[in-house]
């Protein structure tokens, strides 16, 4: 199992901040985002298209080519805007 | 060195902290506030949302980036959460060095790369309706002046 | 604007006193101490020489040129004269704007041109014995990166 | 007449913090420099060579090539190190 968080718009749009998901194998976070895409509705609209989505794996930041392993946190979430 | 709070801060006092050593030449400070201007109309005030497990470790992590380039006395980063009036503070980023030109470079560097890598993320109110800020690709842009330094 | 004074400042105050308009997004504050070690042992004091008739409207020319570079809100610039003893605020030097980097680079400029054009000068004392502080060549330098940009 | 200001070393090596000058006609500040360093002692050891001088004319920082007029305010004085 992973752990899923959104934040800001897209914990919004999706209507989720947080989910469990089974995981069988390490797997891209590019493969991830389709996997979602797939969902449709606002999850397609979201990741069909890796632009724009940063990516933290266990709190660290990481790209669409990162690993991700069993029990892994991975959190999807729009640019930052702080400060 | 850290704190990621609701309450406000006072500036002063956290600058006066950071005097105490007696090899600080410098003190330079960042503080960040609430403007009451967006492209879509008057902003009455902002809610700010945040990773609570990441935030504090990325802050971190851009900390000890800034301590390898500069030689840096002290750092103090205060970053506030949930809903902020126009005008008040939202951060301020303050670091002590023997030398101006390190604390001043090391508060820019702190404050260009949180605002591009700390899980922050801003919703400004204008008339009761809440918009998600946009991040600025001149945020992105002020990164790379760092890595041609 | 510009305050040359024997007294100490506080420095939150002022940085508090620029927050007040409700464009400003930004405040960058420097302030440079008395530090306690110089080449030749340790300083337990200096002593702030200046040219009455000409510091304040030197500095002026300097926040006026600085003005002229980025979108400036408000300025602060206090300079203190006389004994201060190791430990003590000698200069402190705020600037609000909208933006941060127009905030950053107008500090930075303003005490860069200070540094090396304001009249103020240093005599550290060691062990009782005064000694001119000799000017730096890193400071006359810093000012070439504002000719570049 | 003009009037010379000495601030700093310069103040206390020469003894004196300021002076007024007879001026017949306008005259460059390198001139004047020679002039002082005339008199010999510290006066030729701090004016003999402009290298390290600042000049100040009424206020406004001047260079060795500046023109001097009768009224005019001259400050002398070492690399200033305020801040």
């Amino acid at each position: 199992m992973i752990k899923l968080c959104f934040f800001a718009r897209f914990r919004e749009k999706l209507g989720v901040a947080e989910e469990s998901l089974p995981l069988e194998q390490p797997t891209t976070v590019s493969a991830l985002m389709s996997q979602l895409a797939g969902r449709g509705g606002a999850w397609q609209e979201i990741f069909d298209c890796p632009r724009g989505i940063m990516v933290a794996i266990n709190q660290d930041m990481a790209t669409v080519d990162s690993l991700i392993h069993d029990g892994d946190e991975v959190a999807l979430f729009p640019p930052v805007t702080g400060g | 060195m850290i704190s990621i709070q609701t309450a406000d801060f006072d500036t002063g006092a956290e600058i006066r902290a950071l005097q105490g050593n007696s090899q600080t030449g410098a003190v330079v400070s960042f503080t960040g506030l609430v403007r009451d201007m967006a492209s879509h109309g008057a902003v009455t005030a902002i809610e700010l949302e945040h990773y609570p497990a990441m935030t504090e470790k990325s802050l971190q992590a851009i900390i000890e980036q800034a301590g390898k380039r500069w030689p840096i006395l002290g750092v103090r980063v205060i970053h506030r959460i949930g809903y902020l009036a126009a005008g008040e503070q939202i951060v301020m980023v303050a670091v002590s060095s023997a030398h101006r030109h390190a604390a001043f470079d090391a508060a820019a560097f702190i404050m260009d790369f949180l605002k591009s890598r700390a899980p922050f993320w801003k919703k400004e109110y204008v008339d009761g309706e809440g918009f998600w800020v946009e991040s600025k690709s001149s945020d992105e842009a002020a990164l790379e002046r760092w890595n041609q330094t």
